[in-house]
């Protein structure tokens, strides 16, 4: 019993870690199927673990309605909307558009998600302006250098800088080609080490926290 | 003075939020028109069209979907005003669909604005799924891989796509994409193996990558986000969204610049108060 | 006989002048199975020739057998599709510097089996000069093993030795030395805070799913910090994007609780589903700060444009924001609005910082090995590559060829 | 201009109203913005469950599952897809806690693919690849010789190679953990920490504009929406929704000054 719920996922997790690593030197059509098979199979799997958080999910705001904790009329909004886009999605077969034409999920695709969606993502627009009105001050020389190279950039950018300050367009284009190339490698390339480590201690059963419990008993 | 300089420092941020919604909206309700510098990579693109004699068959993929509309609606507008005047003969699709109905809704109202016929002066092929081996099919048989266009109207006879049978008919092609697999996917799969003159026109976020498929001749021509749309609206003498766009940009950086150089003023009146790190 | 003689000399140089330079066929042509690949081409291979130009082209026909009609397949400017340095590492080439090189690959008018032979001829023409090539057979065949990548696989088995080797040192000597990392020292002052303040700690483990390593590395930091929390009795909450993640959280906080020695305090819904889209998820955990105020904000793992819109709600709320992340693009939001971020790396750094554990203080000396290997390959090479140009010798290719990634 | 259908009008109200509930977030927390925020909450994990079940369940695994074991139910190869489907419901019987142990043959399942199919790709373009694109001669050999490149405009010149490798080498330093930074490991620290600042700034510099494009979008939208055509969407919204702000605060001032 203790082989099964200790020792069985480890085996697992080595046989396939070592298995795909090596999948990668192997160009021959068997290592290509496997790959497409197993990622295909990875899709499913997740698709099974969306119940998981559904369950999760109605469990908090069940909670909150049978509580009726204050904003609990919420819960209700949250579920009529969930309920209700996956009825009309369920009617509309799962298609946004049927031969050209537009089905009712497709309408609340692009009525509510999109610009929902837009609307949050254009929220940055806002934050990131007061973002650099708190961030970027010469508190110190580091933050100077930020804050010149940020300001620059802004300026290079756009027909109003290139029109002021000239100069800004050639160094933004040094600062994103060059300097912004330099760091990104050098982050990439601690960061790729890092992973690696981490993937090959997974697979060598060193690393056992994903599944729950100890590391390294 | 202290007392102000504080007070501006911490300042609420909904305050921010405000000067920035005005920036922004200000310029786009009346746009005051900004000289626009016009790149090269841009006007490589005007003058090949500028170039094409009447009636020649001009091709604009629409690989982007609802989220990148800000930015290459405006290219697309553009492009289709041009071409329209230059009375080519325009052919539109798109490989995502769910930028079907954007790419629809751009055409009819562009064609409608310059007054141009459906069948007769452009085509709308709608969405087709394959991606490469969409490309290769049109490279085969226009009317295998497109038998009825958008509308349900069957290809074949139709009076724009008169002496048409493949990509290798197209005299050029420009592949507006929001994910670089569009313009790479165009170029590796179509441009080729069909040989006809391609250009791109991205996002601004993905048009630096592409810069390498401008210097090797991949692409004759490169549209990068608002800018490049602003540059080709420039360029064509008639101003747009993007236009508007780019003032609406400028506005919103300088008002950030602003704000960050009031704030930096505010900061050193404070620290030269002595205890009273800020 | 002398004057004939001449005369002759002068007609025939004349038509000689006057004749275009007679055509070669290509030389050395021979066919291949393309080495390296899945199968279904062929690899075409002959000499450069110096006459070798834009106005003369070159055709492919290719047929099933030498007896069934040739097609044509391919064609090009005989001046193009030369092999040059770079495209093969020295261990693995099919071609030699300065050869043509083509692949002919299955296509719908030409397809190419596996298994089955092939025979191919090339035609060479200027103006409507003409001249074919030898015929060359091949046969396709899809291989085992990609010797191109050898490289790659010999710096993942070296990598592992020096991970091993360094693990197992750390055992025997635990006390290595670790440099500090600024926002890791302020964990503790952030729970401490938290607790005071009587306000929930927010701890978020990224977008990615758990079989990607920021995520590894975030939930491991979470059942570090759930120890802590345990140990204060605060509340901690933990709202998901990804199921799995979720789960297996829930397996973490749990045995952290139990390791802290308060089982009793653990409540299972401490981790919860809130939902996969990126700016619904955005909203929710938004509405959470503002509501909740939680007084420690955590963002470890994987990010996309949500940071912002995560941290800049979180800084109004005055929270303490610990941020950690590899995602290279987001860094900039999380620096200049946390208080305190784990720069790339340090992320993977933090769970060895927090635990002292000698398996994960090894692994970090491990991964400084591989870097101090890095970096002196990204000095050495440079150098060599410049005494390359100026010697003019191609020789250290054999070393920098071993640092290339190849297809 | 094409004629609006109903849909397309109503479309416009629900966009346009949900648009302004979000932004009213940028004023202060309120019941409008849970409102938007619920809704969207519920509509996109239903978004998802539908996009689950028919791309997953009915595409991926049900379909191609019927059709193979209809076509030869004697092979065994063809219930191949059972074994996601079984993982699957592993991954689900954590909701019984005497067996809820075997879930992580599931998650072994999927971390073990991750962390092996992660190793081999992290090192070829992560690894290999960047140190092949740092590695390049200092020097060119052109036409007239022997030249160093000193354009800072052009990322390939002689001078962008050597501070693209002083930037790579000193940020690399900075992330030595087992090593003090003392001396001379101090400086290049330092100038590591320099690098990156700079690097950050410009690549924030470098996103507003984006983020900006996307505000530019959505007022655009908005403004369209505002036409007669829509019947003044976005006006009466946008009136609608101040309103009720300030409804509400008055409301929540009352119930303060009540307490």
């Amino acid at each position: 019993m203790i082989f099964l719920k200790r020792q069985l996922p480890l085996i697992i997790t080595f046989v396939m870690g070592v298995a795909f690593t090596l999948q990668y030197y192997i160009p021959h059509p068997i290592s290509e199927e496997a790959i497409t098979n197993v990622s295909k199979w990875m899709q499913i799997i997740s698709g099974f673990a969306l119940f998981l958080g559904l369950a999760s999910l109605f469990h908090v705001h069940a909670v909150k309605i049978k509580r009726q904790v204050p904003g609990w009329g919420y819960s209700l909004v949250l579920y009529a909307g969930m309920l209700g886009t996956i009825a009309v999605g369920f009617w509309s077969h799962g298609e946004t558009r049927v031969a050209g034409a537009q089905t009712s999920f497709g309408w609340l695709y692009d009525y509510t998600m999109v610009p929902l969606q837009g609307t949050m993502f254009s929220i940055l627009a806002f934050f990131i302006a007061s973002a650099a009105y708190r961030a970027f001050r010469a508190r110190s020389r580091e933050a100077s250098v930020l804050l010149a190279s940020a300001v620059i950039v802004m300026m290079g950018r756009v027909p109003l800088g290139q029109f002021l300050v000239p100069w800004t367009w050639d160094v933004t284009q040094c600062l994103l080609n060059v300097l912004n190339s330099a760091v990104r490698r050098a982050i990439l390339i601690g960061v790729s080490m890092g992973a690696v480590a981490l993937s090959l201690k997974i697979i060598l059963g060193i690393e056992r926290s994903y599944l729950g419990g100890g590391r390294d008993q | 003075m202290k007392e102000f300089a504080r007070r501006m420092v911490g300042i609420d941020r909904r305050v921010i939020f405000l000067l920035i919604a005005g920036a922004v909206l200000l310029p786009l309700v009346k746009p005051f028109g900004l000289p626009i510098k016009v790149s090269p990579e841009v006007k490589a693109v005007y003058d090949y069209i500028e170039a094409l004699p009447e009636r020649s068959v001009f091709l604009l993929s629409f690989d982007f979907d609802p989220s990148s509309k800000p930015e290459l609606e405006p290219q697309a507008v553009a492009l289709l005003r041009h071409a329209f005047r230059k009375n080519l003969r325009v052919m539109g699709m798109t490989h995502w669909l769910t930028g079907t109905g954007l790419a629809d809704g751009v055409f009819s109202k562009v064609a409608a604005e310059m007054e141009k016929e459906r069948g007769k002066d452009y085509v709308f092929l709608g969405w087709s799924p394959g991606g490469g081996s969409l490309i290769i099919a049109m490279g085969q048989d226009l009317y295998k891989a497109f038998p009825s266009d958008y509308s349900k109207t069957p290809t074949p006879g139709m009076p724009v796509l008169d002496g048409v049978r493949n990509l290798r008919d197209v005299d050029y092609m420009v592949s507006l994409a929001a994910g670089s697999s569009g313009i790479e996917m165009w170029y590796v799969f179509g441009k080729d193996k069909y040989r006809f003159e391609m250009a791109g026109g991205s996002t601004g976020v993905i048009a630096p990558g592409l810069y390498p498929f401008l210097r090797s001749g991949q692409i004759n021509g490169l549209i990068g986000g608002l800018q490049g749309a602003a540059e080709y609206e420039t360029l064509i003498t008639q101003k747009g969204t993007a236009t508007a766009g780019m003032d609406a940009q400028s506005a919103a950086h300088f008002v950030i610049i602003i704000l960050v150089l009031l704030c930096n003023v505010f900061y050193f009146m404070l620290r030269g108060e002595k205890g009273r790190p800020s | 006989m002398n004057v004939v003689a001449f005369l002759c000399l002068i007609f025939f140089s004349g038509v000689a002048f006057a004749a275009p330079p007679s055509l070669t066929p290509p030389e050395g042509f021979r066919v291949l199975d393309t080495p390296n690949d899945t199968g279904k081409s062929l690899s075409l291979v002959w000499k450069a020739s110096p006459s070798d130009s834009k106005n003369r082209s070159v055709q492919v026909w290719a047929s099933e057998s030498p007896h069934a009609a040739f097609k044509k397949v391919a064609e090009f400017p005989s001046n193009t599709r030369y092999v040059k340095t770079g495209d093969f590492p020295w261990w693995a080439q099919p071609a030699g510097k300065g050869e043509h090189y083509v692949k002919l690959s299955s296509s719908q008018a030409f397809p190419i089996e596996d298994g089955k032979s092939y025979t191919v001829k090339l035609l060479v023409r200027e103006g409507d000069q003409e001249a074919w090539s030898e015929i060359a057979e091949g046969r396709p065949a899809p291989n085992f093993f990609n010797q191109a990548q050898v490289n790659n696989l010999v710096f993942v088995l070296a990598f592992t030795g020096v991970l091993l080797a360094s693990i197992a040192a750390a055992r025997r000597n635990p006390h290595i030395y670790l440099r500090r990392i600024a926002g890791l020292d302020a964990v503790e002052e952030a729970i401490g805070r938290s607790t005071e303040m009587g306000r929930p700690i927010l701890y978020l483990t990224g977008a990615g799913d758990m079989s990607e390593v920021p995520t590894i590395a975030a939930t491991v930091i979470l059942g570090e910090v759930a120890k802590k929390v345990a140990h204060y009795d605060t509340t901690l909450k933990v709202p998901h994007r990804d199921p799995i993640v979720m789960a297996v959280c829930q397996e973490i906080v749990k045995e952290a609780y139990v390791e802290a020695g308060r089982p009793d305090a653990y409540k299972e819904d401490s981790n919860f589903f809130i939902t996969s889209d990126q700016f619904s998820y955005t909203a929710a955990v938004d509405g959470i700060m503002l509501r909740e105020k939680p007084a420690a904000n955590f963002f470890m793992g994987s990010y996309f444009a949500e940071s912002l819109l995560l941290t800049e709600t979180g800084a109004s709320t005055g929270a303490i924001q610990i941020a950690g992340t590899d995602s290279d693009h987001q860094l900039p939001f999380f620096v200049t609005t946390c208080d305190y971020t784990l720069i790339g790396e340090e992320l993977y750094a933090a769970s060895a910082y927090l635990s002292r554990e000698p398996v994960l203080v090894g692994t970090l000396r491990g991964q400084d090995f591989g870097k101090a290997f890095i970096m002196s390959v990204l000095v050495l090479g440079t150098a060599l590559a410049t005494i390359g140009v100026v010697a003019g010798t191609e020789n250290f290719n054999y070393v920098l060829d071993l640092f290339k990634d190849f297809k | 201009m094409p004629e609006l259908t109903t849909a397309t009008i109503l479309g416009a109200w629900v966009a346009a109203g949900l648009t302004l509930f979000i932004y009213s977030f940028l004023y202060k927390d309120n019941p409008l913005f849970k409102l938007g925020e619920h809704l969207y909450v519920g509509i996109s994990v239903g978004y998802s469950v539908v996009l689950v079940w028919h791309t997953v369940f009915l595409r991926l695994l049900w379909e191609p599952l019927r059709k193979s074991v209809s076509e030869a139910p004697a092979l065994l190869e063809s219930y191949i897809l059972l074994i996601p489907a079984i993982l699957g419901v592993l991954m689900l019987v954590r909701f019984i806690p005497r067996i809820a142990w075997l879930s992580r043959i599931a998650f072994a399942f999927v971390v073990g693919f991750g962390s092996g199919v992660a190793i081999p790709r992290t090192v070829s373009a992560l690894i290999l690849k960047q140190i092949e694109d740092t590695v390049n001669p200092l020097i060119t050999m052109g036409a007239n010789g022997l030249s160093m490149g000193l354009d800072l405009a052009s990322p390939q010149s002689g001078v962008n190679t050597i501070i693209l490798l002083i930037g790579v080498v000193s940020v690399l330093f900075y992330f030595f953990f087992s090593v003090e930074h003392t001396g001379p490991g101090m400086v290049t620290a330092r100038m590591g920490v320099y690098f990156v600042m700079i690097a950050f700034g410009a690549a924030f510099g470098y996103t507003v504009m984006s983020r900006m494009s996307l505000l530019i979008g959505r007022f655009s939208d908005l403004i369209k929406f505002s036409g007669a055509e829509y019947g003044y969407a976005t006006l009466i919204l946008l009136a609608v929704t101040v309103l009720t702000l300030i409804g509400w605060e008055a409301l929540v001032r009352q119930k303060g000054q009540g307490v």
